[in-house]
């Protein structure tokens, strides 16, 4: 991590954040007694475990233990599961938009558009989300290492090239929470000391970041969630 | 009784195949998901017992180790 | 309320309860059924129209009311399934669907036989007919789809909104094939819209109608504890009732 | 991190319309499709295909296709819109772009609904555009032709709409494509019926606004209630997957 790649630099989107947001010190996703059963098989029981703002969780565990489930459950694309979900402090469901205007999931499939150049890609996204200029897209897309490939549409693009399209939203998230499944697949070592580095600075600032990965993902103060093979899950 | 004689019941003044036909297929085809439904529900109080049965089994034996992936190479024998 | 709710809603209460009631519902189901049908076929006057071939009303009328009134019941339930999440709804949608086809299959073949010696013609594009078709199609749909897809609570869930979306359609199915009957044929001839029927004839067919509502009633508790005993496998009382026989 | 520098987290503060929403969903379909024309043109050399079965088939005299023009019309614009529907969620449950778009803080059903509306001005209103060339090719009158086109400009909605629901309910699925025309087909029935019905009745000459109320309604009841259980399915099927 001695040379810093670019995908540290936020781009400076200071116009967005003006407003003063309310302070929020409590846990911002409380997990109670989550059990998510799949093919007759309990993947994981009695799982409770609150995610506070400054930290970063890696979700460990051997194949098939459930991180992906897990992170799906928790962003709202899987329901079928038991317990309790809170978004600070109150129940997830009953919060829904809210919940989701301040969460970001990225997932296996990374969500990137073949036909489309990065930069449509990226505006697509931001859609529905928050209204971002251009040309902060393009800083973001040049803070992963995209440069020059601004217009050319992704199917060109290699699969680490693609995952770097989807993880641009990264440097233009103003989310709290962050999900991540799986986000260093095909990102090479530069890159992923890089987003490493962002995921601390990340947390540095208040997020919470959740994050599966198989990599050697060692943060100093990271925590860990591990879960066991369709036993018992702990906390550390 | 509608009819003058047992016959006159089976030819139902010639719509008797009409007639009967309808009410076999529909007592088959009744009495085909009846019992179907009934074996099925058999079938799978069995297959839980059979289930149960198992886990009790290896539940005696010592718990073995769980496997862990070696990824060790299978040496087939080519003769 | 909601307590009475759930415990209705409890699969194990339903195996409980349900254990109790299908004897006399299967008991009471064939009686009535074996009357209509012995009654309506051998006792009942001829119809003056008709002849005897109008006999087979005593098992179409009630295979055609069945068909439609087990695809109200599955939506009903599947609202439930949507709205409360209640395990048992899901449970009686998936295991009725086949019931209900096999059913409006019976409304259809019947129909069809009976058109022969009255119309002259196997097939006949009657209103009725065809709208007795498109049912049989709804209820292929449904049990394609909870085929389809592997998961049993997904496959639950996207088979009470399958049934949903069909029963709003029903009725707009029902007018326009209607409509369109008229448009091409008017009709001259109803199967069953009697001008006035006389007693020994409905009665019959009330018999004959409730009978087959207990049978189903039966098929149902039958199909759903096949399907309870599935999905709750792991539970103790399950276990219980396998090995010891009892709820 | 210790608990007591513990930080706290800011919560987002700047959001986006509906409507601005439903405008990017929309725009990204039309772009994608844009930059695939020729996928563009399948559904409609199809339509074209199928009515030109009907001559080749059936019988090319004119009082039969007269007759039958409407119908033969009707089917073959059910079956591409039928056709096409497969594709409506599936690239994006593939490259995951579903998934975010279920994850926007926006009510589901409006940006479901802009997706249809998308899908219906790449398939349906081309359909529509093209009828009154093959409506020529079998022998319609121009006033048939007229309420031909209206009727399939109601009712080509209401096929996407329904067809949404469908498309929804069998995402990931093995051989989707089929199980779609079985659960959809029978739901077409009442469109296909007033579609065909109103033509005929024009062609009778008699008065054919009661009819295309109809029609007006039932799109009124898709649009209002379709991109709800579409919404609900898609949340099951991603669910699933």
């Amino acid at each position: 991590m001695n040379t810093p790649d670019a995908i540290v630099h936020r781009p400076d989107y200071g116009a967005l954040m003006s407003e003063p947001l309310p302070l929020i010190p409590e846990p911002l996703l409380q997990a109670v007694n989550l059990q998510c059963e799949r093919d007759k098989r309990i993947l994981f029981r009695e799982l409770s475990f609150s995610i506070l703002p400054g930290t970063v969780t890696r979700v460990e565990g051997p194949n098939g233990s459930g991180k992906t489930t897990l992170l799906r459950i928790l962003a709202g694309l899987n329901d079928a599961w038991t317990g309790e979900l809170k978004w600070c402090g109150a129940p997830v469901a009953n919060h829904r938009e809210e919940f989701l205007r301040n969460m970001l999931y990225l997932g296996h499939r990374p969500g990137i558009k073949p036909l489309l150049t990065p930069l449509e890609n990226l505006r697509a996204l931001m859609a529905g989300r928050r209204p971002v200029s251009d040309a902060a897209l393009s800083q973001a897309l040049q803070g992963t290492g995209l440069a020059g490939y601004e217009n050319v549409p992704c199917r060109n693009l290699s699969a680490g090239q693609q995952r770097r399209v989807a993880l641009a939203r990264l440097l233009i998230a103003d989310e709290p929470l962050w999900l991540l499944d799986e986000v260093f697949t095909a990102i090479d070592a530069n890159g992923v000391a890089a987003i490493e580095a962002l995921l601390q600075q990340r947390a540095a600032e208040g997020g919470a970041v959740l994050v599966t990965t198989h990599h050697d993902l060692a943060l100093p103060g990271m925590h860990r969630l591990v879960l066991g093979k369709g036993g018992v899950a702990d906390e550390r | 009784m509608a009819f003058d004689s047992f016959s006159a019941f089976i030819a139902m003044e010639g719509h008797g195949p009409y007639v009967w036909a309808c009410y076999a297929v529909f007592f088959v085809l009744m009495a085909v998901l009846m019992a179907g439904s009934l074996r099925s529900r058999k079938a799978m109080v069995e297959s839980c017992r059979r289930g149960y049965e198992f886990q009790a089994d290896k539940s005696k034996v010592a718990s073995a180790p769980a496997s862990s992936a070696s990824f060790a190479r299978v040496n087939v024998s080519q003769d | 309320m909601w307590q009475i709710f759930h415990k209705l809603g409890s699969p194990k209460w339903f195996f409980g309860i349900s254990t109790r009631f299908m004897p006399w519902l299967l008991a009471g189901g064939v009686l009535l059924l074996m009357a209509g049908v012995v009654w309506g076929l051998a006792f009942a006057p001829k119809d003056y129209l008709q002849g005897n071939s109008y006999r087979i009303i005593f098992i179409h009328v009630p295979t055609a009311f069945m068909a439609q009134s087990v695809y109200i019941m599955m939506a009903s339930a599947a609202l439930v399934t949507l709205v409360w999440r209640m395990k048992l709804a899901d449970v009686f949608v998936k295991a009725v669907a086949p019931v209900g086809l096999v059913l409006t299959f019976l409304a259809l073949f019947t129909g069809s036989v009976w058109g022969k010696p009255t119309w002259g013609t196997w097939w006949i594009w009657d209103a009725r007919l065809t709208s007795m078709l498109i049912l049989l199609f709804l209820y292929g749909g449904v049990i394609a789809l909870d085929r389809a897809i592997n998961d049993e609570k997904s496959a639950a869930r996207a088979v009470a909104v399958l049934v949903v979306v069909g029963v709003v359609n029903i009725p707009i199915i029902k007018y326009s094939v209607d409509w369109w009957n008229t448009l091409h044929q008017p009709a001259t001839f109803k199967l069953t819209e009697k001008p006035s029927m006389p007693a020994e004839m409905w009665v019959p067919l009330l018999l004959s109608v409730l009978g087959l509502y207990l049978i189903f009633g039966w098929l149902a508790c039958v199909r759903m504890q096949t399907e309870i005993l599935s999905r709750e496998q792991r539970t103790r009382w399950v276990k219980e009732f396998v090995l010891k026989g009892r709820v | 991190m210790n608990a007591e520098t513990r930080l706290a987290a800011q919560l987002a503060s700047s959001r986006v319309g509906a409507l601005a929403a439903m405008k990017g969903v929309f725009a990204r379909d039309m772009k994608v499709a844009f930059r695939q024309r020729q996928d563009l043109l399948n559904p409609l050399l199809f339509f074209i295909m199928v009515v030109t079965l009907f001559p080749l088939g059936v019988s090319p005299e004119v009082s039969f296709l007269s007759q039958a023009g409407a119908g033969i019309l009707w089917v073959a614009a059910l079956l591409s819109v039928l056709l096409s529907l497969d594709h409506l969620f599936r690239h994006d449950f593939d490259d995951g772009t579903l998934e975010q778009l279920v994850l926007q803080p926006q009510p589901l059903f409006l940006l479901i609904l802009a997706k249809t509306t998308a899908h219906w001005m790449l398939t349906g209103l081309p359909l529509v555009i093209l009828a009154p060339v093959l409506g020529v090719m079998v022998h319609l009158d121009g006033n048939s032709i007229a309420v031909l086109c209206l009727t399939l400009l109601i009712g080509t909605p209401v096929l996407s709409l329904i067809g949404a629901i469908g498309a929804a309910l069998t995402l990931g699925l093995r051989s989707a494509g089929v199980l779609l025309s079985l659960l959809i087909i029978p739901l077409y029935i009442p469109v296909l019926i007033f579609g065909t019905g109103t033509v005929a009745a024009a062609a009778e000459g008699a008065s054919v606004g009661a009819y295309l109320a109809l029609m007006g309604a039932f799109l009124v009841l898709a649009l209002t209630l379709a991109p709800f259980a579409a919404a609900a399915a898609l949340k099951i099927s991603l669910s699933n997957g």
